[in-house]
């Protein structure tokens, strides 16, 4: 029993570490599988005991996920997950808390959830996975499902103007959203590795497809034909340029975002608007996280990063401080606080 | 400085009620008297009537603010029923109050205020002490507010402060009805106004003014005195049911090595409950004030996941909005407390009043087989030991448990004898050890069929969890039908078994009493009241309060199969009786309920009692 | 083009199962093979039992999709029990279904698929069919895939177009097998598939090479025939729970002049009422997908207050969801109807799966004392005839209803006789009058006790409502202690009468039967087929199957008393008998519960009343 | 009988035509006084029948409002208005439909049919009582408490950074947003007739002082000594202005606002950021409407008002063209087609 050795350093993982046991279920060809295989590349590189990490999801194809991780997982229900992982969270600041969304469970259901935790900045990962449509229950529209488009329950077309996650995320108060695609790996791993360093709440919007029933929803965006001219990489400090010659670029003219096409009418890439991922403001950030095709290109990456204290932090600080500074100290002190009377 | 010149007259016991409008003070006038029954030696109760309105428009009936408190040289059960004393400082809390005044009381009027634009406010047509409304009671006319001004003129104070104590000329008077010592209460004003000398003078000043003022005018031909209460030695306390709650949790949580994480939304009246923890960061505890119900209850599903005492407080519609997620806590088979504070319902129905009618809720609101267990709480004080007790069965059990209290206890308080944490009993969760190569999330203990706690941070326990129906064992999702049929008896069972950790159901009075009255949660003060009178009386009546109702105490069938004349009495149409029924379709239940958003009256009960005994 | 070289032999009722994998087109096959039943003049039901993924791996036992018919020569009730023919389309379709295969029944398979990876992916350790693991059926194996391949080889087409329609050779063996006539299912693909002629001649090509395969091959001893059932003279269709809910509603909102409008949110298995109304713009029924259930409730509620009939529609969980605003609804007195299309519970439990495990909450998951009316629906057909009711009772009486549906109703289809609108019957809603100058808000109707509704737009009878109690009569808020009771009575008293407007129970059997044999809702045709059965063996059993449950039929007591022995058989571990033992106590009652997300089997149910009659 | 007139046109209505007999019951001072009278003045204004008007609410104290207004009204469950008003409008769309609603009810618990509400651009006036505490429970934090501010439940201060109304409505799609003061009866007067005549949801902050649990909220900007430098009243068309000499502005640098007084360092008028509430891009409406002492005065007045199609206007067309392209005309029509059969 003597000399053994205690394990006090973090072990470096790998992904054997983090896949479950059971059958991964979605359907072939759906975009979940890479995420998957994303998040578990990442994972093991956080510097992260393996179990610190709880993964929280709601209800939808999504929210399956957590089975198919080997971590603390708790698939809830429809909606909830952001409350869920709030508690955890909460319960015990130290764990590495990621939450898992569709776009109905986070954006209709989960709404007011979703828009209260980025308001705290509890420091939790959320990934949403966007594919503007509810998959699980085959194909109803979402609150993202592109305005007049044919879903089973809006035969003619919707009415609804969808969310842009983005804007709702820095109108609650957001401090960090970023934006990614299925079909890309490395964006993924990358931005996934950004979410995690981030103290608050971390919003991860990525773009997947539902082969069933939106398929080809991001088309625009991902297909090698259109991809160049809807794809807008950005990156902190750098100016943002898109196209296949990488020669087009975003500049903000007086109150508005505008596309220019460097070498035409004396445009240089130093007239480019220059990408700050930690500008306070979030003024810009609105205007790249709203780009949409055909005006504009999709940014992708990290659109807002901005520290601040994070909810669980202050907590954790009053807690300390009343501890300190208040006279009770026990609950017994507690029970005998106050008017009190003895009789003998 | 006590002096009497009048006759001191013995009573056994005494109900005294202050009104006024919400802005004349009269919370803290009664709390104060409450201080200096406590200190006299008697138990009491007491209970505050707020309005519904913050501030209804001054002088109306909307805007009567009430506190009664009820003390006596014997055990006090609750906070009353009908008045011995009434202090009314304006037209409207005469009004107001009328009928919670016993036949023969003494009033106590501001005659200062017993004015026509008072009489109109309060919708009198008439003068109430000149037309014979008052016959039959003692009615004390004081110029409170003239005496008032009188007592502070030295002080120079402006007409807001100087009106603001004139609560204090009234409760100097009952001060010096009781034959109390006013130097308790002086010594309040020193700590509380302590920045504010010149509030010192004027409260003492007023207080000192109304106790003289009964001295000197002689207005009582008699004063009275209740001797001290047999208390069992020991330190005690006043306690609200609502602080007893917080109280009872913050207990159990040190008991049981987990720390307390609260999630809740305000609602009334449960919002004391987590203004309360709020308060006691000192001790750790986390309480988060959600956006809503759901993620009152949510977010405590996820810390109880991560090892905490976790507990979610409402009241009826909040409890509506919990149902789906304490079915998730149900499949889970996680720890939580649920508190409902009943008030009156359906729907918004009547927030500031009580009932007792969330039962069938608590016990079928939720979709699917979802059984937890359900505890009520008896009386303010009890509150304390009840939460306590719903969460040692909770974490012991892993199993959701359901406390119900109600706004009369919730807001209503009374002595409390002040315990040790170490005397509590032991809380024993069955925590999962690090590495244990059997863990399995969902292997059950074979005694309480609990599964055990496996908490994130804890090398070799990782595991998911959720809303699917699971695997027996393994915790998987499993569509398996003769699976879903074994957790669906298992879940049931396991909240059954806890029969076997709770005590067996008392019975106040006789075995063979020819009638047995059934009650359940905060109804006990009045019912054992009236049981006690009676059977001082020689009747043969025996009471069984229930406490526990999910799952019922071993002994319920057996205790109930001895009584021929059964009747269930509750503050609702009738849901404990059809539980009784579905349980113990072979007896017959009588029922006497009462849907008023007011607690059961001494006398009512007595009247049928005494009707189902002559049967 | 029907050619027979074997004997017909004529049956009375069979059941087929099409089982493959989720993309094989199982339900497009068994729905064929539906109109074909049709044609024949067959009354018929049927049953798809999709995987509860939506697309698990291919090849997997998760992934099977199958499809149930069940048609006769007399009225089908059910869409039967086990399985007189198998198709397996793969091993995995195979393994999933024997379960529901009848002893000796006939099992077709693609033996293309019946080799070492389709066993692996199944998980066969060994080939059933040579292991013994099929001994005692009759066992088909027609190289299904080959023979496809080689049916539409001339036509060129790439291999996926050309494996999607394998389904239609196996259907054209079946077609064969019951002397179909093919033809019809020709003019389908036609229609169906016009913008693409290459498609066309492929189905048909494949169908027909099916059919002419068990022809040729002599692989069926004897063809079969079932001869029309005695249907009433009439139009008919076929139509799955979901729809004729949803059709139910829009006929009613045509026979009350009041517009249909939809609050709701997607749900399994209840999203498909939700989708055929947003299919009937064509209709002005507006259907709104709202936010979240809580939304879909509160804008039905909305809608409702301005006049039209409101509903809502969801399964379990939401209707958890919901409670609040039930409550508001009951408040408000306001029509509304709320349908719940039960699944497995608790929490999520099995989405997939039915159940009745919802009809305590939906009698009792409300804070406060929140009585509404409740109805069940007792087959796919009746669906229609349950929403109607629903909607009728709730817009006479001014309350809301709960209607009780499940999963196995609402995806289950049966024979529907197509009613005329008009002779449905009227609905007359309590429409208030423009400028009634004796409108008050809550003034009622001395009959129903319902009061009038109040129209926004209409001039003269401007109000408010809402959530806090109400003054009787004018509707105001009131804190009154008597009002509050008095409005408790009336509510529930509301709810009771409603008796006086639904039919007595009827009892199928004779009044004295030694058996009463009790159940509700969805579980209808089963029962039935069980006691038909037992009749005609001489057995005295009757059945008393309950659709009105909240208030239910004035003869209900008089009803139960008359039997000494009854079982009450439900899909949950005993909800209605607990509701049965609350209100009638005085009679015994024994219990048969089944809780693995499956219906009754006529055998299981007939073993037990057997033994219940033995005893 | 004969020679009666029938009323055909629309009658000039009254104050009177809209105070309810019941007693007002909020507390003396509260500012929802002032906010009534001002709706009872505007409603006899607008050109629409008494009997058209729908005033909706949830919980609150500011919820009670239905009960004193003589209109068909619903007083609803905590925070469900806007669901309640969604369904009034789409079941009779020619409704005026009011809703009135508190920070914690709209905000709190009512969030998600609140950021639903305005996405879908339903035509509804929504009345937002903003005084950043929950008034009927009696005092604890809402989602537009400072941060920091000591509250019955936060006896330390909250630890949420608080939402902004008109982000949030903002980052929701909202389409109008104004803000005003219950101290400018005016203002108020002016703000509701512009939000009643705009189509699609209407989104009014009303800055309520609650007297009793926490008096003088926005004293920076209502009091007589701050307000001139705190108040920004903002017009279509106008330069941005502000200050008791009217000689401050603010205008768009770069990326962000800043605030110059005009006649230093050269700043003009002609510098100065002009208001358009009507332009589509909300880029600056967002900044403007997140200015907030101490480094900008507060805007007030109509910040974002853009015209879109409501979702009520969208599902009537639809319906319109349905039953005009619809073959089946009736529901006897509907229950006869598809697959049916006769036996004879
Ligand atoms: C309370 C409740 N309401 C509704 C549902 C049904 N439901 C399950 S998932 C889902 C939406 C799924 O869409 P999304 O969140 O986008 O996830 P996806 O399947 O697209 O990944 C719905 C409506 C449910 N399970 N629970
Ligand atoms: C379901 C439910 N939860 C909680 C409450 C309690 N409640 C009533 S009003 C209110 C908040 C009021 O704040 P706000 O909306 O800002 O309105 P104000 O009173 O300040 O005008 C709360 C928490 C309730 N009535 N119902
Ligand atoms: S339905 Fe769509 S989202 Fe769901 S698993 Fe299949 S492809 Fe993925
Ligand atoms: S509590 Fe505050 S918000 Fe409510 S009525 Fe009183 S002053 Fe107004
Ligand atoms: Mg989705
Ligand atoms: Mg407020």
């Amino acid at each position: 029993m003597e000399n053994q050795i205690i394990e006090t350093e973090i072990i470096q993982l790998t992904k054997e570490d983090f896949s479950s046991d059971q059958m991964v279920k979605w359907c072939p060809g759906c975009g979940d599988h890479a995420i998957l295989h994303s998040v578990e590349n990442v994972f093991p590189n956080l510097g992260i005991r393996k179990e610190d990490f709880v993964v929280v999801s709601g209800i939808g194809c999504s929210s399956r996920f957590p089975y198919y991780m080997n971590t603390y997982g708790v698939h809830s229900i429809h909606g909830r997950a952001a409350a869920l992982a709030t508690g955890v969270k909460l319960a015990n600041p130290k764990l590495s808390v990621w939450m898992i969304t569709g776009d109905g469970d986070c954006m209709a259901i989960g709404g007011n959830h979703f828009i209260h935790t980025i308001r705290r900045n509890i420091d939790i990962n959320i990934l949403l996975f966007n594919n503007k449509i509810y998959g699980l229950t085959k194909g109803q529209y979402s609150p993202t499902t592109p305005k007049g488009h044919k879903t089973k329950t809006s035969p003619q077309g919707t009415y609804e103007r969808p969310f842009n996650p983005g804007e709702l995320v820095i109108g609650a108060q957001g401090n960090f959203f970023a934006r990614v695609l299925d079909t890309n790996p490395k964006g993924m791993t990358a931005v996934f590795m950004e979410a995690a360093k981030h103290k608050g709440t971390s919003l991860v919007e990525i773009m997947q497809n539902c082969v069933i029933f939106f398929n080809k929803a991001h088309e625009l965006i991902t297909s090698r034909e259109t991809r160049d001219d809807n794809q807008l990489q950005i990156e902190h400090g750098k100016p943002l340029i898109f196209g296949k010659e990488k020669n087009k670029g975003i500049i903000l003219k007086g109150t508005r975002l505008e596309v220019v096409t460097i070498g035409e009418n004396g445009v240089t890439e130093a007239d480019l608007l220059v990408h700050d991922q930690y500008e306070k403001d979030p003024g810009v950030h609105m205007m790249i996280a709203r780009m949409m095709p055909p005006e504009f290109p999709v940014a992708l990456g990290v659109i807002r990063s901005v520290a601040a204290e994070t909810f669980e932090q202050s907590m954790m600080d009053s807690i300390a401080y009343e501890k300190e500074h208040s006279s009770i100290k026990t609950v017994d002190e507690m029970l005998n606080s106050g008017g009190t009377w003895t009789i003998e | 400085m006590t002096s009497k010149n009048s006759k001191v007259i013995e009573l056994e016991q005494v109900v005294i009620r202050f009104a006024g409008d919400s802005g004349d003070g009269m919370q803290l006038t009664g709390s104060l008297f409450s201080d200096s029954t406590a200190f006299a030696g008697n138990d009491f109760a007491t209970f505050p009537d707020y309005p519904s309105e913050i501030r209804a428009p001054q002088g109306t009936v909307s805007g009567v603010s009430g506190f009664q408190i009820h003390f006596g040289q014997k055990t006090v059960h609750t906070s009353g029923d009908l008045a011995d004393v009434l202090i009314a400082m304006n037209p409207a809390s005469l009004k107001a109050n009328m009928r919670w005044v016993k036949e023969g009381a003494t009033i106590i009027l501001d005659s200062d205020a017993f004015v026509e634009k008072g009489f109109e406010k309060a919708g009198y047509k008439s003068d109430p002490t000149l037309d014979g409304s008052l016959d039959g009671f003692k009615v004390i006319k004081s110029p409170v507010t003239t005496l008032t001004k009188e007592a502070v003129k030295h002080l120079d104070l402006d007409m807001k402060t100087t009106l603001k104590t004139k609560n204090m000329f009234a409760l100097g008077i009952v001060m010096y009805m009781f034959n109390r010592d006013i130097e308790l209460i002086n010594k309040y004003y020193e700590k509380k106004f302590k920045a504010n000398p010149l509030v010192v003078d004027a409260n003492k000043a007023v207080l000192a003014a109304g106790f003289n003022y009964a001295d000197t005018l002689e207005i009582f031909v008699n004063t009275y005195k209740v001797e001290p209460a047999p208390l069992e030695k020991g330190k005690y306390r006043n306690i609200t049911g609502n602080v007893a709650t917080a109280w009872g949790f913050i207990a159990a949580a040190e008991r049981s090595g987990r720390p307390l994480f609260l999630g809740s939304y305000p609602i009334t009246p449960a919002t004391e409950i987590l203004q309360e923890l709020t308060n006691h960061k000192n001790l750790s505890i986390k309480a988060f004030q959600a956006e809503d119900e759901i993620a009152g209850i949510v977010s405590a599903i996820g810390a109880s996941y991560t090892g905490a005492l976790a507990i979610t407080t409402t009241s009826g519609p909040g409890l509506s909005l919990k149902s789906e997620a304490i079915g998730l806590a149900v499949m889970t088979e996680l720890p939580l407390v649920i508190v409902d504070v009943q008030r009156g319902g359906p729907s918004t129905g009547l927030p500031t009043k009580s009932e007792q009618s969330d039962l069938l809720q608590a016990l079928f609101g939720r979709n699917g087989e979802a059984p937890v267990i359900i505890l009520a709480a008896k009386s303010s004080a009890d509150c304390f030991y009840s939460a306590f007790e719903a969460s040692k069965l909770s974490l012991e059990h892993m199993t959701p448990v359901i406390l119900l209290t109600d706004g009369s206890l919730a807001n209503g308080s009374e002595v409390f004898k002040i315990p040790r944490v170490a005397d509590l009993p032991a809380i024993v969760p069955p925590l999962a050890e690090a590495n244990d190569p059997d863990y399995k999330p969902y292997r059950r203990d074979p005694e309480r069929l609990s599964r055990k706690w496996a908490i994130p941070g804890t090398p070799g326990l990782r595991h998911r969890v959720g809303g699917l129906e699971k695997e027996d064992g393994s915790g998987n999702v499993s569509h398996d039908p003769l699976n879903h049929q074994k957790m669906t008896f298992l879940r049931e069972e396991k909240v059954q078994r806890v029969a076997n950790y709770i005590p067996e159901q008392t019975i106040f009075g006789s075995e063979d009493a020819e009638l047995l009255v059934v009650s359940w949660g905060g109804t006990y003060g009045v019912m054992l009241t009236v049981v006690e009178k009676m059977q001082e009386q020689g009747k043969s009546v025996a009471l069984a309060h229930f406490k526990h109702i999910m799952p019922l105490p071993k002994n319920t069938e057996e205790l109930l199969g001895r009584h021929k004349n059964i009747v269930v009495c509750e503050i609702n149409n009738g849901q404990f009786v059809k539980y009784l029924r579905m349980n113990f379709p072979q007896f017959k239940y009588q029922q006497y309920n009462k849907i008023q958003g007011l607690p059961f009256m001494v006398a009512e009960l007595e009247t049928k009692f005494n009707e189902l005994l002559n049967q």
